[in-house]
């Protein structure tokens, strides 16, 4: 068990860093550039039941210290991701790895989770309820805690899998959600998926986004999330996944001390393609600097 | 794709509104005309894509436009400074289907990676005639740079200032050519696309979250499912491409 | 009528440039800076029935193209405001200015613009309601439309100036408050307050604030902000004020063409003094850039 | 206030974590010594207030300690730069009260604004003694500084290393002087308001969002009720100053 270890929902990993879904594809596109098998674990881009293009483009904005994206989880389809992604990253990463999940109504949800849960491959299953509900009226899964329950009970008894719910944070109580998903059965939370938000283009008058609105995320959300990490953190006894804007060893232990047992990194691969690996590599010489013997020792250790 | 610091040789005018920044550092990823490079700014969140006009070495030529705060700020860049860039990006054009006599067609800064490509071209022992297209005599740019090559260059500018008045489509019809590489604005890609006879590559702009293929932001439907512009592209055959709108 | 004005509830604005509250305080010290009166007008720091000291030190952190506050309301109380602060203003600003005003019951709010009626100074009564509830279990005022809609309908009851509700951006549905605030009889909607934040100390291991959490504002709130605007401007129709964020000519022009009519200046103000002058100074040849005759043609313009 | 742009002409080490900044520009503003800087870097949102340690002309003296990113980023500035600054922040030292022998007080990187107070008090015809305070020999700056002004100087180490081991309010028991003057870090300055004799000034330290009285970010309690420290302060009289914990 090395400084870095912790243990997320029974399985140890060899560090906390784990590269957030939709900025690391399956895998292999980063496989190219270093050995991902220094990561903790990976969060796949996420996977729907059909195939999805996802929106029209353009779906990527820019925004200070920060990007927009309505990239709307464009994916093979969980059945191709069996069959072709599964089997390609099996070359590349030997580690369980963990499935993000998405679905537009609570039976799609199960449906994905129950093919992905006979995959050995597959560590963890990662619950996105941010995504709209297409039979609740188009608001998400992820701002009613009654729906977010719903859709934990329905993976819950299909899979033998830890399930951990992605929370929105478009929401007045994050508690509450994190509370209805823990009650519902959920291994452990991860959050924030993005804050919703807009940009328009004063040439065209327009969005700059094709999908009107998109999802904030990068470094100008961080403070954001690390509020709600510390709130979850400390109403829920399940492990927490810190998310949102993290960017260097400093901010792993951020999250961590407001009590993330793991953290995820998204936007910041997408301009730094190395950093997963270069946040690992730092984060011994980090932990020195604070006095910090193993990171598993930190976890919710800040005081208010 | 690598990831390299790159030194500033030079950053000067074209035009108004036209920059050359030459730049020195690790090429070796730089393998085809219409490859990209994609670079970070200083207080800009995302990377900021532009063609590789050519390749001598370790210097890389990029021509770019300004046209909002990340080139602007581009612009303000002197000798000796250092840029981190991703290198080696997108598929660039594949030569093999070119043959005798290519033509190749650029519209505004769709004119750089068609340098590159035209030298290449050449230095296989093809004749190549270049297309290029403006809107009007003083945003007119490189036309010389193709000549010294040894191409046969046809100007044409929207307003008729210089060269043959109107679209590179206008200069196309009649042309005799074996094959066709095109970079634009869509608009004139579509343009090329429906009026050029027989084959050809077209590259294609989106805007782009990673530009190395883990974000899916820059995807594009193509006959053939969808292609990620960044990685699949931005070259595309004339055959695969689907126009929706 | 100037290029740049706009009519905010019945009052022209020489132009819609609006220093926000908490940020200009009673507007002299930036008297002391340049001609305050080139501003549309300028709304006060937050201002409560009895003085407030605010919370404890630190009360300020850094954040990623933003910073995060936890001020905590320091203001002399409404008597004080109405005996010094209104008096000393007289001097430097001829124009009316907008009342910030807070409160941690109904009763409170009510009583703190009924004071404020009476004064000819006052143009507009600018009712934050994201303080928290004391009587309703400290969630904010800002998160519960019934809530908001009772701050509304108790201060229209006390005053015949035009009130502006000012909306909390921590919920999951603001266009529901947008619109029981209307319904209430607002006159006006003003958004966003700052988005509830937090930041760890590594030395420490504690948050930087004294207060644990504290809001969050700046650039990079600036596209969650602009979104919201957006879809509160689509939903009710009294003129909505847009802020978060803003610090450029080119984003005020971004906040109109997502539906404000006026346009608040925060965080800016604070790291340059003398931004919003600046800003009003910029807009015409902004506005010549993006071919732009008057600004209240473009109030609401932009297409999704 | 101003808010000008300075230029760099020297970043220079004094010790292994603090370094000495000088700046030319507008300093008209700087008027008292204990007054204070806030100073505008790329990329972070909030200003960072610096004292200032000497004025001579258009050129200001800063001595900062490299504590985090934003200090960590100036030490990067070299000569030729620009700083863009707001001068002539918070009260400074009131002279007035000093007596014929004045005391001065600092600890760690509350000696530089001491030293232009010391400058003045001297330039006034006063005797000065400074009582400088430090961790270790290696982090001791500035003391040949103070006694080039004319000042005579007390040094103390926490270690021992050098000068007076111990505390500065060590080295204070027994002297003799007409008034005080004090800055440093906050239990230094509880110990001094707690153990000096007679009257003086203690200079504080706070979170600022503004640093020029717009934001109350800096607040504080006092016996004659709150003062922002970037305004009223950062210059209290011992008799108002109120400690809450
Ligand atoms: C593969 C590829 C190759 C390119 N090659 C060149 C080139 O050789 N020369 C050249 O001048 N330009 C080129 N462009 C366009 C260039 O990337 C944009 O002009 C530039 O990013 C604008 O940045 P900005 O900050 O100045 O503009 P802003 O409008 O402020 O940019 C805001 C955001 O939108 C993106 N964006 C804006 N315009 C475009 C665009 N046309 N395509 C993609 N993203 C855009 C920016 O990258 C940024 O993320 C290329 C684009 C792509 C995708
Ligand atoms: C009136 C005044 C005068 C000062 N004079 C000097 C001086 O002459 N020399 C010197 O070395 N230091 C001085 N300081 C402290 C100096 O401002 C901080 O060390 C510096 O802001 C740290 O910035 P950072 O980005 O390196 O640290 P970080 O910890 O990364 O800063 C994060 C945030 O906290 C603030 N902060 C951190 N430490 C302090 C602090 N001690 N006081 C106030 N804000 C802080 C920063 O300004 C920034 O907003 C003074 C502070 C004040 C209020
Ligand atoms: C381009 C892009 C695509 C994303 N796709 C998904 C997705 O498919 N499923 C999901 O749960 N989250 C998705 N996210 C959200 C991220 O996983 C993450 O929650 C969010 O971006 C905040 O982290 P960050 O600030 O580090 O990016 C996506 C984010 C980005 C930027
Ligand atoms: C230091 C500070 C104090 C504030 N005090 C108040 C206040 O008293 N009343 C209020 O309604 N908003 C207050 N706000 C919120 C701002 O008015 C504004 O809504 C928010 O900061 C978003 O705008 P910005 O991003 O431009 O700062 C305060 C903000 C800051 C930064
Ligand atoms: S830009 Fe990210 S996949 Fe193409
Ligand atoms: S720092 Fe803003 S009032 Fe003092």
């Amino acid at each position: 068990m090395g400084r870095l270890s912790v243990n997320l929902c029974g399985v140890e990993l060899d560090n906390p860093v784990i590269p957030a879904s939709g900025t690391f594809g399956y895998g292999y596109e980063f496989a190219e550039l270093y050995d991902i098998n220094v990561l903790g674990t990976f969060s796949c881009k996420g996977t729907t039941l059909r195939p999805r293009f996802g929106n029209d483009t353009p779906r990527i904005a820019e925004a200070p210290a920060g990007m927009i994206n309505a990239v709307g989880l464009q994916n093979p389809g969980v059945d191709r991701v069996i069959a072709e992604e599964l089997p390609r990253l099996k070359s590349v990463f030997r580690k369980p790895m963990m499935a993000n999940v998405s679905g537009f109504s609570v039976e799609e949800y199960a449906a994905v989770c129950q093919k992905l849960d006979r995959e050995p491959q597959v560590g963890w299953l990662e619950v996105n309820i941010s995504c709209p509900n297409v039979h609740g009226g188009g608001m998400s899964f992820g701002t009613d805690p009654a729906q977010a329950a719903a859709v934990t009970r329905a993976v819950k008894a299909v899979t033998a899998k830890p399930v951990i719910m992605k929370l929105s944070p478009n929401v007045t109580d994050i508690v509450a959600v994190a509370k209805a998903c823990e009650e519902a059965g959920a291994d452990g939370i991860s959050l924030i998926n993005t804050l919703m938000a807009m940009r328009i283009d004063l040439k065209t008058r327009r969005s700059v986004l094709a999908n009107t609105t998109g999802g904030l995320s990068g470094p100008a959300v961080f403070p954001v999330a690390l509020r709600m990490v510390w709130q979850v953190a400390r109403a829920v006894s399940v492990p927490v996944i810190g998310l949102g804007g993290v960017s260097s060893a400093e901010d792993v232990i951020e999250m961590m001390l407001a009590g993330a047992t793991a953290v995820e990194i998204g936007a910041a691969n997408l301009v730094h393609p190395y950093i997963c690996r270069d946040i690992i590599a730092a984060l011994p010489e980090v932990m020195d600097r604070y006095g910090i013997n193993n990171l598993r020792d930190i976890i919710g250790g800040a005081n208010p | 794709m690598k990831q390299c610091l790159f030194t500033v040789l030079e950053n000067t005018p074209l035009t108004e509104a036209v920059m050359r920044l030459r730049l020195q550092g690790d090429t070796s990823a730089v393998i085809r005309p219409g490859q990209f490079v994609n670079i970070k700014l200083e207080g800009r969140f995302l990377r900021r894509p532009i063609s590789v006009c050519d390749v001598e070495g370790d210097v890389l030529t990029l021509i770019y436009k300004v046209v909002g705060g990340g080139t602007e700020q581009l612009r303000t860049m002197t000798p000796g400074m250092r840029l981190d860039l991703l290198t080696g990006l997108g598929n660039g054009y594949d030569l093999s289907p070119a043959g005798d006599h290519p033509l190749v067609i650029g519209g505004g800064v769709g004119v750089p990676p068609m340098y590159w490509l035209t030298k290449e071209l050449l230095a296989s022992g093809r004749k190549v005639t270049a297309v290029l297209g403006f809107n009007t005599a003083n945003e007119v740019f490189y036309d010389d740079m193709f000549r010294a090559l040894g191409a046969e260059v046809i100007l044409t500018t929207a307003d008729g200032s210089r060269g043959v008045k109107g679209f590179v489509t206008d200069a196309m019809a009649g042309l005799g050519y074996s094959y066709f590489y095109a970079c634009g604005p869509e608009p004139m890609l579509k343009a090329v696309w429906r009026t050029a006879r027989g084959s050809g590559q077209l590259s294609f702009e989106k805007r782009m979250g990673c530009g190395f293929g883990a974000c899916m932001g820059c995807s594009c439907r193509t006959i053939t499912g969808s292609k990620r512009i960044c990685r699949e592209g931005p070259v595309l055959t004339k055959e695969e491409i689907r126009w929706d709108d």
